[in-house]
């Protein structure tokens, strides 16, 4: 019993805190990485090739004085980046990592998944409104109204696999997958689950909720010190979960080529950094929908497209299998 | 173990209701709410009916709640903080409330012993999971139910849209 | 065949769903025709289950579709019941329905409502199958609340007329009283055998007391007494006029107006165990039909004088169910059904004609006359037609309304055969009184209007014909020999044997038949006196009309200046009309001003009702029972003020405050639950 | 041990508090959040009952009940919202046409 306490409390710690940290050189590698595709260098000044970089903004936002707006309704603006972060890290406790090491396993794992992470919406409407700032409403408003649809598309974009794998357990979902990766299978479930994946995680294309440029950065605009630290956490958090969903219902977790007999952590850890580099990649490449287009693009083509996909996939298992 | 959690969330949902109930911001209340469900999923969790836990977060706290924070906030919040809250019978509603308290708590005292529970395990992970056992009785035995229950959304889906849309004056 | 009777109801419901949605826009013209072939398909089928029923092995036949509710004890299924009287009222409904289709289509063409109109027509074909198909109360209920909204609807079909709207209104309230009663006897029916099905109804009848029986009897018979326009609640027929005349035709004469006859005789089981609210039937029914007879004597629009004549030969209908003889009800039902629905079709073939006089006139007999020459079909249809509502034989009338009387007598009821008897004479009298008026005689037409009169169009006119042959033939194919005819031995299983009524009844009919086949017997002169006297009677009504009307205009003056208090008495009924106005109308109508504004829901509906009730009978009651009706509305009056004065408080408007009662409910039960 | 009389208890707790909300409040909001306070409670029976018995069918009623409290919500939103666009507060009784 303590014993069993005791491992998972070290695994909680370890999946934790080497989260918090990729996080931290996630921010550096993206500015990286865009720099390079923007030709130019990105962050050089921090240690080597600015390698450093991130303990030193981390530091600053840590000793940063924390400003609370005096019209600012005080609680819910606490609460609020925590609101965030915690689903962020929830998500956690039931993903996949190898075929032995996950924190715990679920029957309705993948459905909490998408459970909690819908939760998130809540903190960015509650920042975004605590605030009493019209900037952080109205992408509170936006962010509300684009996590809610784009969480249907999510969730009915794994119906597809799952009809295949027959469960909601992760574990067997990549069992399932020994053989084929459920990305050949189902190709158009993950079209739409990645799309529904960067809006989810309020990323460039669907950054509408933030909107620098329009918005002066969206819900978090008041947000200063640690509290706005959170909120990149859980972002990064959340991009990294969105990630290993992805990696473990569509390209078989911890499962790779056999020819190459690598541990499985290992495989996933690869496959992530090819997820999180097409993530970045596509935040330097293209531009912001129109929130019209947003709303479009999302009822009137992903929508369909996942109804259509969940139909196939059932009319051909109800045939064939 | 199991005694001390249901103590626990009961202890949340009761306390979490009642500030709930009695909070002047709209806001607040709809986030104590939240907290609210988040408690009863905790129950639910308890009780074996783990699909059901997972439902109540992602419909209740994800779907309905934001569907009211977003409503609220299209209104105006502030101008019913420094109105009267409470109704003029709210004396007689709360003592009848308490009387009905009572009443249910005599009722249930009187019900005497049950059996034990037949229950499913709420080992989480066990493997037969409740997902089936639902599935399976939620399509075929109250199939009829459910499709009414769909109609039921796309209806009111319907009303809602109707309600709240702006008529333009031509 | 018989297994396919789900498609009866399919047809007609096709044909909303079609006209319905898409009337307006796409089949705006053809509305018509799809509603007819709906109809028509709907009407072989029935054809095809009634040959199978008539001339096959019969029986009764329960076609089950699903399970519909089912909570506990409780259970009720959607499933139709084939059996010699829904046969016969099928065949009825979808004949005479498929004919006022037809008939329509000539009638309203270029009405703008067109495609409604068909869209009602349809919905109410579908709600009378569904009535008759029925085989249990509820689903009966189900189809009884259906044709009570689509005479709603069809009596307001030209709403823009206030007229109009008024009558459906009015219709709608009246009827929701008997509505009330038929819930209530179904309530009543459930407590006493756990069943709403006919057939396990009618096995626990017999187990019944007679007081259940007869409060059932009693309930459901309000019920009929709304729908088929009984005393007191008759009131709305005669405004239902406002329709158009198919609707007359069909619903106010031939179909829905019987609902309540075929549900008496369709309960028959109870009310064989119940013979006190048969008494009540038949003197209801004697008082109906000489009260409303009287009434047709000195209507001068066309369209009342046939609905005052309806509601007369409901009455008719009702005293055949009171004294048992329920087999000559139905059979009266369908004859009348054929001559009835034939007259108010001839009626709107005249008022059709007359399109080009102005409004008032149109259905004004004293701007007629005349006409015969110039709607020969029409005349002479609507001539068969009144020979056979005035009974005489072989035409349909005579057969089933001297098998009523006869039965009245037999079974003891003297009282009503008188009333009877005296109502039959007034009917042959105002019948012809309404024939000579309206095609004989110098024509009254207004100018403008006499160059546009001609005959109806085909869609019009073959219908009539048809009708025409049916009130020929109609009665004495399943009538004859009298009291001995096809009919009753084809209705038999479907009604009640033994009891009070039905074992007199049934004695009755014994007795007759020998008198009939011996020509004698021990009393058998009387009965073959009664129908000489019947034919007597019937001749003798024409032949005052014709000298009336005909031979000596001047009659009619004469008798009024020799008559002055009675001349006064008819001629003044404006007069006395407006004396109510002054009297009651107008101080109710201030005291139910002071009271709407505190209760709209419960008193508005009273308060319409009853000051409705009051106007429109004040305007033809007066002669008769002037301190009843000042009774009985001032006693509504004072009744609602008291209850409105109590629940004025209790309306708050405020939802919390409802709620709260409402806890309070929950509070109570719990407490009746803990100190038990 | 928790025993079904625990859940039915914490059920009718929950159902009063919510019906006390309904009750007392003035602001409309608030009372329809309540009302889905009142319906969660009775999910608590629900699937109580479903535990006890070990059948499923509590749990399948209690996604109904989920079902129609979402139409309530949307619906019940709506009118708010429009309510909202002639009136500054939702106070409920300043609704109060439901009489005569």
């Amino acid at each position: 019993m303590i014993a069993e306490l005791i491992a998972a409390f070290l695994k909680i710690a370890l999946v934790l805190g080497t989260i918090s940290l990729v996080v931290a050189y996630l921010t550096y590698l993206e500015r990286k990485i865009i720099g390079h595709i923007q030709m130019r260098m990105g962050p050089m000044r921090v240690g080597w090739h600015g390698l450093l970089q991130p303990i030193a903004d981390g530091l600053k936002l840590f000793l940063k004085e924390d400003i609370i707006p005096s019209k600012a309704d005080k609680i819910v603006f606490v609460i609020a980046p925590i609101m965030v972060l915690v689903p962020a890290f929830v998500v956690y406790s039931v993903l996949p990592f190898d075929e032995n090491f996950y924190i715990t396993q679920v029957n309705v794992g993948l459905f909490l998944v998408l459970a909690v992470s819908s939760l998130g919406v809540f903190g960015i409407v509650m920042a975004g409104w605590a605030s009493n700032s019209k900037y952080s409403l109205l992408g509170a408003f936006r962010s509300a109204a684009q996590m809610l649809s784009y969480e249907i598309f999510l969730g009915f974009s794994l119906i597809g696999p799952l009809m295949l794998a027959g469960s909601l357990n992760f574990q067997n979902i990549v069992r399932a997958q020994a053989d084929v990766w459920f990305i050949f299978y189902q190709p158009l479930a993950f079209i739409v689950f990645f799309i529904a994946a960067l809006a989810e995680t309020n990323r460039i294309p669907f950054d509408l909720p933030e909107a620098e440029t329009e918005l002066v950065a969206g819900f978090h605009t008041e947000y200063s010190g640690m509290k706005f630290a959170f909120f990149f956490l859980a972002e990064y958090a959340n991009i990294m979960a969105v990630s290993t969903v992805g990696i473990a219902v569509f390209f078989g977790g911890w499962g790779g080529i056999d020819a190459i007999p690598l541990p499985g952590i290992v495989w996933y850890l690869m496959k992530m950094a090819v997820m999180i580099f097409v993530f970045i990649w596509i935040r330097a490449t293209l531009p912001r929908y129109r929130y019209d287009q947003l709303m479009r693009v999302g009822w009137k083509f992903m929508f369909p497209l996942a109804i259509l996909n969940i139909f196939v996939t059932g009319l051909v298992k109800f045939l064939f299998l | 173990m199991e005694l001390l959690f249901f103590y626990m969330f009961s202890a949340g949902i009761i306390g979490a209701s009642l500030l709930m109930v009695t909070r002047a911001n709209v806001i607040h209340a709809a986030l104590l709410l939240v907290l609210t469900f988040f408690f009863m999923s905790g129950i639910f969790i308890l009780a074996g009916a783990e699909f059901l836990a997972v439902v109540q977060v992602l419909l209740y706290a994800g779907g309905i709640m934001v569907l009211y924070l977003f409503s609220i906030m299209l209104m105006n919040v502030e101008v019913s903080v420094r109105l009267r809250q409470y109704h003029r019978q709210s004396f007689f509603a709360v003592a009848a409330s308490l009387i009905l308290i009572f009443e249910v708590w005599t009722v249930l005292g009187r019900g005497g012993s049950y059996p034990a529970f037949k229950g499913f395990s709420w080992q989480l992970g066990a493997t037969p999971g409740n997902v089936e056992a639902l599935g399976s009785v939620l399509y075929t035995k109250y199939l009829f139910p459910f499709e009414v229950a769909s109609i039921l959304l796309l209806a009111a889906m319907i009303g809602a849209i109707v309600l709240a849309k702006r008529t333009i004056d031509r | 065949m018989i297994e396919l009777a789900w498609l009866i109801p399919l047809f007609p419901a096709l044909g909303v769903v079609i006209n319905g949605f898409f009337g307006t826009r796409y089949t705006r013209d053809n509305a018509g025709h799809i509603a007819s072939l709906m109809a028509g398909l709907s009407f072989l089928v029935v054809l095809g289950i009634a040959s199978e029923m008539i001339f096959g092995s019969g029986g009764t036949h329960t076609i089950h579709l699903w399970d519909w509710i089912s909570a506990g004890k409780f259970s009720v299924s959607i499933a139709f019941l084939i059996d010699p009287l829904s046969t016969i009222m099928l065949l009825v409904v979808s004949g005479v329905g498929f004919l006022v289709h037809v008939y329509s289509v000539g009638y309203l063409q270029g009405d703008p409502g067109y495609p409604r109109f068909f869209t009602y027509l349809n919905l109410f074909m579908l709600s009378m199958f569904l009535l008759v198909l029925g085989d249990n109360y509820l689903l009966m209920f189900v189809g009884w609340e259906g044709v009570g909204l689509c005479s709603y609807l069809l009596i307001g079909f030209w709403y823009e007329k206030k007229s109009a709207s008024d009558a459906g209104k009015k219709a709608f309230i009246v009827n929701r009283i008997g509505d009330a009663g038929f819930l209530l006897g179904m309530f009543m029916i459930w407590i006493l055998t756990d069943s709403l099905t006919y057939s396990e109804v009618f096995q626990a009848a017999p187990n019944m007391t007679a007081a259940g029986a007869t409060a059932i009897g009693l309930l459901l018979f309000i019920g009929a007494a709304g729908k088929s326009a009984q005393i007191p609640l008759y009131v709305w027929l005669p405004d239902a006029m406002e329709g158009p005349t198919p609707v007359s035709a069909l619903i106010h004469a031939a179909t829905m107006v019987t609902a309540g006859v075929y549900m008496v005789a369709r309960t028959s089981p109870i009310y064989a165990m119940g013979p006190g609210a048969l008494e009540v039937i038949a003197i209801v029914g004697a008082v109906t039909a000489f009260f409303a007879a009287s009434i047709g004597l000195v209507q001068n629009d066309i369209k009342r004088v046939l609905a005052y004549s309806t509601v007369s030969q409901l009455g008719f209908m009702f005293i055949a169910l009171g004294v048992g003889a329920y087999a000559t009800a139905i059979f009266h039902l369908m004859t009348h059904a054929f001559f009835k629905g034939l007259m108010f079709l001839g009626s709107g073939s005249v008022i059709h004609s007359l399109h080009h006089a102005p409004v008032e006139q149109q259905q004004d007999m004293r701007y007629m006359g005349g006409l015969k020459s110039k709607l020969p079909i029409t005349y002479w249809t609507f001539v068969i037609g009144a020979l056979a509502i005035a009974g005489i034989p072989p035409l349909a009338g005579f057969w089933s309304k001297d098998e009523i009387l006869a039965n009245a007598f037999f079974t003891g009821h003297y009282f009503i055969w008188g009333l009877g008897t005296a109502a039959a004479f007034m009917t042959a009298f105002y019948m012809f009184r309404l024939i000579f008026m309206t095609f004989h005689g110098e024509m009254r037409v207004d100018h403008h209007a006499r160059e546009y009169i001609h005959e109806s169009p085909y869609s019009m006119t073959v219908p009539l014909i048809i009708l025409a042959v049916l009130s020929v033939v109609g009665g004495i194919i399943p009538g004859f020999p009298l009291e001995g005819g096809w009919i009753h031995s084809f209705l038999a299983p479907s009604l009640a044997k033994g009891g009070a009524g039905g074992h007199a009844a049934s004695e009755a009919v014994q007795f007759v038949r020998v008198a009939v086949e011996s020509g004698g017997g021990h009393e058998g002169p009387t009965a073959i006196i009664l129908i000489i006297l019947a034919i007597a009677i019937a001749v003798g009504g024409i032949a005052l009309a014709w000298f009336m009307y005909m031979r000596n205009p001047a009659v009619p003056d004469d008798l009024a200046s020799r008559f002055p208090g009675l001349h006064r008495l008819l001629l003044n009924k404006y007069y006395i009309d407006e004396i109510y106005e002054a009297c009651i109308i107008k101080p109710i109508y201030r005291l139910m001003n002071s009271l709407w504004s505190f209760d709209a829901n419960v008193v508005d509906g009273a308060v319409n009702g009853a000051s409705l009730v009051t106007l429109v009978s004040s305007r033809f009651s007066g002669i008769f029972d002037l301190k009843t009706v000042d009774g009985a509305v001032n006693g509504i009056a004072s009744m609602t003020k008291f209850f409105s004065q109590v629940f004025k408080f209790i309306q708050s408007g405020m939802v919390q405050n409802y709620l709260f009662v409402m806890l309070l409910g929950i509070f109570m039960m719990l407490s009746a639950y803990l100190f038990r | 041990m928790v025993s079904l009389t625990h859940y039915l208890a914490l059920g009718a707790i929950v159902f009063v508090i919510g019906a006390a909300g309904v009750l007392m409040r003035r602001n409309a909001i608030i009372i329809l959040m309540s009302i889905e306070l009142m319906l969660n409670s009775v999910n608590i029976t629900l699937v109580g009952f479903s535990r006890q018995w070990g059948d499923m069918t509590g749990q399948v009623f209690a996604i109904f009940i989920i079902t129609v409290a979402a139409a309530e919500a949307a619906v019940g939103l709506a009118i708010l919202v429009s309510l909202n666009r002639d009136r500054t507060a939702l106070n409920v009784d300043e609704v109060n046409l439901l009489k005569w």
